[in-house]
């Protein structure tokens, strides 16, 4: 008899937005569903114009979200204020729900540290986006041991990919964080493709649930084009920790409809076919489908939506251009508390040399 | 007072002397790491406070260095203090990535929203006939981050202050404690709470006709040397570097530029070590007033050799004497 | 539906030496079972003189393998020649079986180097014992990788403790194991301690072969004091490796005997009450009253055995004695190839330095 | 030869030009890492090697640099040559543990029964509007550790022979590629397979008032100034240190003998940089005939910051010839 091992799974929505079975008792909340759609919508919308920035010059490299919005609102939506997300580089949808402001992302990707430091009291303690894989399911753990140590009834929730889930950072993220039991939610954001690597070639378990199973902890896998099956089970999780029950992995199955970043060409390692196929799935339309079927959308609502989600769109894109350039010596002032006096003299040598250039350029 | 009533101490006893003041005096401060609950410590440098703290305050961690380092970091984002032990300074790497690329720039990358109120403890250096890997001085890997503290005490009062400092201080510090005196020469210490700078070295023996530079171990053998060379006649002034980065060049400058003469002992492997730092930073202060070339008495460029080399491995007095000969001879 | 798991576990022998159920048809050769037995007993008595020589100051720390005896042999027995072995430094007892010499093990932890460069043709290509945690699993993937992109039918088999399977090194390596379907075969000693961290603080999982599950590789136990289930399963990981079926992850439940190392004393933090009832699992006794009970071997045996692993432990004791002092450029000639003409003037001093102790010394 | 006719590679072809060559003529070369195979990596220096080598020595790995850092020790050992990818440098960090404690000793712990003739080639380097962390140039931790090699080809030219050469090299080498100067001043190279040596700096310009020693991109930079203050008249000898570890004192000195003044770049926070190495090194040879302090113009101590403020970060051919002035002037 060898190992064997049944991962859950669940989905609400087939992808023409057709029920399978019957909706949890939550979804019975016509504003709620709206208000999720709408999101999703206006991430999109911010995702597009962030392309389209980059396109002209006017941010540097950005990692899309096409394709992840169901995953990223949910949990945006799901978590509390006093929650923590300690998000990955591709979390626009959950950073922006949480209260992160669209100028502040815009100045992240714009090349500008001022766009980590978050004015919204409701995301305070939420992490930047990380970059070096992985890494940031170690941070939530210890923000979670933190909550656990004080005796805090708050959740720490950390995102990754697919690729991420081969990374030690991560696995030995499951195993602390199933040894302490601690209030932590690791959502795999499985969009199937980590730069040109295939889910396929990056582990040979069927699913990636599965290796909550070494750590002893939860794990399930979801239909991360689903908004129902996302909102609940995050939400069943999040419920979990709060109440002191341990942690869970959720992985979502998606697709990244985009290229990795806009520094990537996505049609030199995957095929049209493949695409398109995903394209039939995708989060936005399925619930929108949904939620035409229901009567609860319909087209004059799309339209009013849309504007008014590209009325906020411009205006952040106009206070994010009109942001002054930094301070000469912000690049100084962050390293340390206080800037050491043993580096005093090149903080002199940074200060002219800033100011001299500056001046030179006008 | 008698001699029994002295209440001498190591500098293991000392780190843990200062770990139980910051555990009663803030609540704030954890202490993590492998074994460091049950058994205290495979040096017993956090001995009894799983007793007095409890569970949630010292914590046995799973293996994985990596772990430790990403934890400490999410644990200080939220304003704990966690002290953090890697057993050995040879099984720090697996943690680089998050000092590095995390703890070393939470506060800058958010402009200062989070930040890394962090220590991380760890024992370092040879000459305790320890298995490999148990043996390092990699000190200048750290010292060349910027957004870190390096700190590296070599007594039992400078653990007690220096470590108690730096689980003040708001930003990372790595404090590496050298095995080698974890329990030499006891001190007389008082559990005052007193803290140390971060930002000073510490003079040790002051003179006129050379500066003697070191830190960690070797701090040991130059004093040593010192006063083998006092016997001589040669007045050697002794400086404790101790913070390592950033580095208190002012108190350097100022011996150097007093005694002309210049020796930097270090155990770590000569090239690119913090000992080229120093040379460096002084020549381009006080090359006027320098009589001689600055000598390096460091390890060569080699792993550091199981036991039965050790000794050849490590500056011995002996060269540290013959490097200030030079010096002071020098045409 | 939670996730479930089910892990396979294979015990033939009880503690007293009793059958639980039939032998597998291997077992069914007495001699095989005798030189099994002889080398436990003879990897326990070097064990103890290793120790001795610790306390005497004439070697330095050592991680004594008492209590492991079964898994170590067993690997040794079954291992081709030609097969590698990546070791950690619990692992005397499959490196003297593959063919590792006494004095060199004794060279190693009296603190030279020499002790690591094996004179025996069939472990030119073994690793040493590898100190930092589990970092050897990946060695192992590297070696197997090897095989495999050269055709060869080789197998790399790597062992480490419970407490490395937390180590993200072990968690990468069998992902990549699965991944690429490699030809390597990882031993967990589970002996229930990782210095003075118990199994059950290390990971919440019941079962640390269920980690195998994560990176979608097979996984089972076995009990690691019975000779018999040892080296079956062993011997099926192998076969599987090497006919390209893919990696196993073998966890044997054993128990850590002795102190973590001469440098340690576990009596600080566990009980009595549980070393005992370790001593009454162990396998070497189990063994013996295994082939006691069937007549393969009586006192006569166990002296005239005795008598003669002693004489060999001596020889080889009296031969590490006997080892001349290493050359003084040894510590630099092994660094690279060649030693850098750019560290010409270090060579100089370094053997100036080190000749002129040596005189002093006399 | 008529322009057309010219074969004309930037510094990003070359090294895939010296891939392609190393894995024809050697059929132990490996490569590995993250997207190396199908996309042919990020930065395409791997491009087409899958498609002529095969799925079995063109390995595009699942995303784990501990992995890769481990994996390649152990194919080393069997005697393969992996020519393993770091995507960025400052994604090398989980690696650490296996370059520094194990392919940096195999051949020394097992007394050259075995050893570790691996590369790890990697992009570093600020100025071409990254994200964070993939502006890195740590090439002084590697630096710092015996065992190791580290070099950094600063054109197509020395790009092609010293990688070819790093891969025939028996020891582990870091191999460290200017992103800035991948698509920069294409030349024209043959694919002839020659090899450059690993123990020699390049002296790029010849000169008699001053030496400017850098590597990496910052050669470029110092090129530029030794051109605008050869038209003020001053004569200045540009040398590409090329192979960082072990340092190639010999050539360095020489050249400072002869000029008197020594200036060095690197793109490198300044504290224990491998600037202070050359500079330390230096002064103990040539002190005597050194006619100004050795200036060392370096980012300063703080992480590369976002791209917006990059260009301050990185040292500009003005700062140079500000340091050479200094130098030239010094009283
Ligand atoms: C430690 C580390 N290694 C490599 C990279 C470069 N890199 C950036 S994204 C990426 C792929 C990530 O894939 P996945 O985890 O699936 O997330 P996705 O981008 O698909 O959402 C890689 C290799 C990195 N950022 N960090
Ligand atoms: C990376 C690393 N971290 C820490 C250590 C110190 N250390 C040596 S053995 C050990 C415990 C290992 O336990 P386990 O894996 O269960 O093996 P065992 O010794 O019990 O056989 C520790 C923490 C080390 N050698 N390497
Ligand atoms: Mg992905
Ligand atoms: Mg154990």
């Amino acid at each position: 008899m060898p190992l064997t091992i049944k991962v859950p799974y669940t989905r609400y929505l087939a992808p023409d937005g057709t029920l399978q079975g019957s909706l949890p008792a939550w979804a019975d909340d016509p504003a709620l569903l709206c208000r999720l759609y709408k999101q999703m919508r206006l991430t999109r919308l911010f995702d597009q114009k962030a392309i389209a920035l980059q396109r002209t010059g006017r941010i540097g490299t950005y990692a899309s979200t096409l394709g992840q919005e169901a995953i990223g609102v949910a949990i945006g939506e799901l978590m509390q204020a006093d929650d923590v997300l300690v998000p990955y580089y591709r979390d626009t949808a959950a950073q922006l729900r949480r209260g992160v402001r669209m100028e502040e992302i815009l100045l992240y990707w714009g090349g500008d540290e001022r766009g980590c430091a978050y004015a919204d009291p409701a995301v305070q303690e939420d992490f930047p986006p990380c970059v070096p894989i992985a890494t940031q399911a170690l941070h939530a753990c210890g923000v979670a041991s933190a909550f656990k140590i004080r005796g805090e009834h708050r959740v720490a929730v950390t995102t990754c990919g697919d690729g991420a889930t081969s990374k030690g950072d991560f696995l030995e993220a499951l195993n602390v964080a199933g040894a302490w039991h601690l209030p932590v939610v690791f959502v795999v954001n499985n969009n199937q493709w980590a730069i040109s690597v295939p889910r396929a070639m990056q582990c040979a378990a069927p699913t990636l649930a599965q290796k909550a199973a070494g750590a002893g902890i939860a794990g399930e896998q979801v239909d991360g084009n689903d908004m129902f099956a996302v909102y609940d089970r995050v939400q069943a999780a999040l419920e979990r920790a709060r109440r002191g029950k341990g942690p869970t992995l959720i992985e979502c199955l998606s697709y990244r409809l985009s290229d990795h970043t806009t520094a990537d060409d996505a049609s030199r390692y995957r095929s049209e076919a493949e695409l398109k196929q995903a394209w039939a799935e995708e989060p936005l339309k399925r619930l929108q489908s949904f939620l035409v079927q229901h009567r609860l959308w319909d087209e004059s609502h799309e339209q009013a939506w849309l504007s008014e989600a590209q009325t906020r769109i411009q205006a952040a894109v106009t206070a994010y251009e009109a942001t002054a350039a930094q301070a000469p010596a912000d690049p100084l002032d962050y390293v340390y508390a206080q800037w050491p006096s043993a580096l005093a003299e090149q903080r002199a040598q940074w200060l002219e040399r800033v100011s001299h250039t500056r001046t030179q350029e006008g | 007072m008698s001699e029994q009533h002295v209440n001498k101490v190591t500098l293991v006893e000392a780190v843990n002397m200062a770990l139980r003041r910051a555990m009663r005096d803030d609540p704030s401060v954890v202490v993590l790491g492998e074994d460091v609950g049950t058994n205290g410590g495979v040096f017993r440098a956090t001995l009894g406070l799983r007793d007095e703290f409890g569970f949630k305050r010292v914590l046995d961690t799973p293996l994985a260095e990596t772990m430790i380092g990403g934890l400490s970091v999410g644990m200080a984002a939220q304003g704990l203090k966690p002290v953090a032990e890697i057993q050995f300074l040879g099984f720090i790497y697996a943690a680089m990535e998050h000092v590095v690329s995390h703890a070393a720039r939470l506060r800058n990358r958010t402009r200062g929203r989070l930040s890394c109120p962090l220590v991380i403890r760890s024992p370092m250096g040879a000459g305790i006939r320890a298995p490999e890997h148990h043996c390092e001085s990699v000190e200048a890997m750290f010292a060349h981050i910027p957004g870190l503290r390096v700190v590296i005490p070599s007594s039992p009062a400078r653990a007690y202050g220096l470590l108690l400092a730096a689980i003040d201080d708001p930003d990372p510090v790595i404090f590496l404690e050298p095995t080698r005196l974890y329990r030499m020469n006891p001190q007389v210490l008082e559990d005052t709470g007193q803290r140390l700078p971060l930002d000073t070295c510490f003079t040790l023996r002051e003179g006129s006709d050379l500066t003697l530079i070191s830190w960690g171990a070797s701090v040991h053998e130059s004093l040593q040397a010192a006063a083998q060379l006092a016997e001589q006649g040669v007045s050697v002034e002794v400086i404790d570097v101790a913070c390592v980065k950033p580095l208190d060049l002012a108190t350097l400058e100022a011996s150097v530029r007093k005694t002309g003469r210049c020796v930097i002992v270090h155990e770590a492997p000569r090239s690119c070590a913090v000992g080229a730092e120093i040379a460096s930073s002084l020549y381009e202060r006080v090359w006027l007033e320098l009589l001689a070339p600055i000598q390096r008495v460091t390890a060569p460029d080699i792993p550091p050799p199981l036991f039965r080399m050790e000794q050849h491995y490590l500056p011995q007095v002996a060269d540290i004497v013959q490097a200030c000969d030079d010096a002071l001879n020098y045409a």
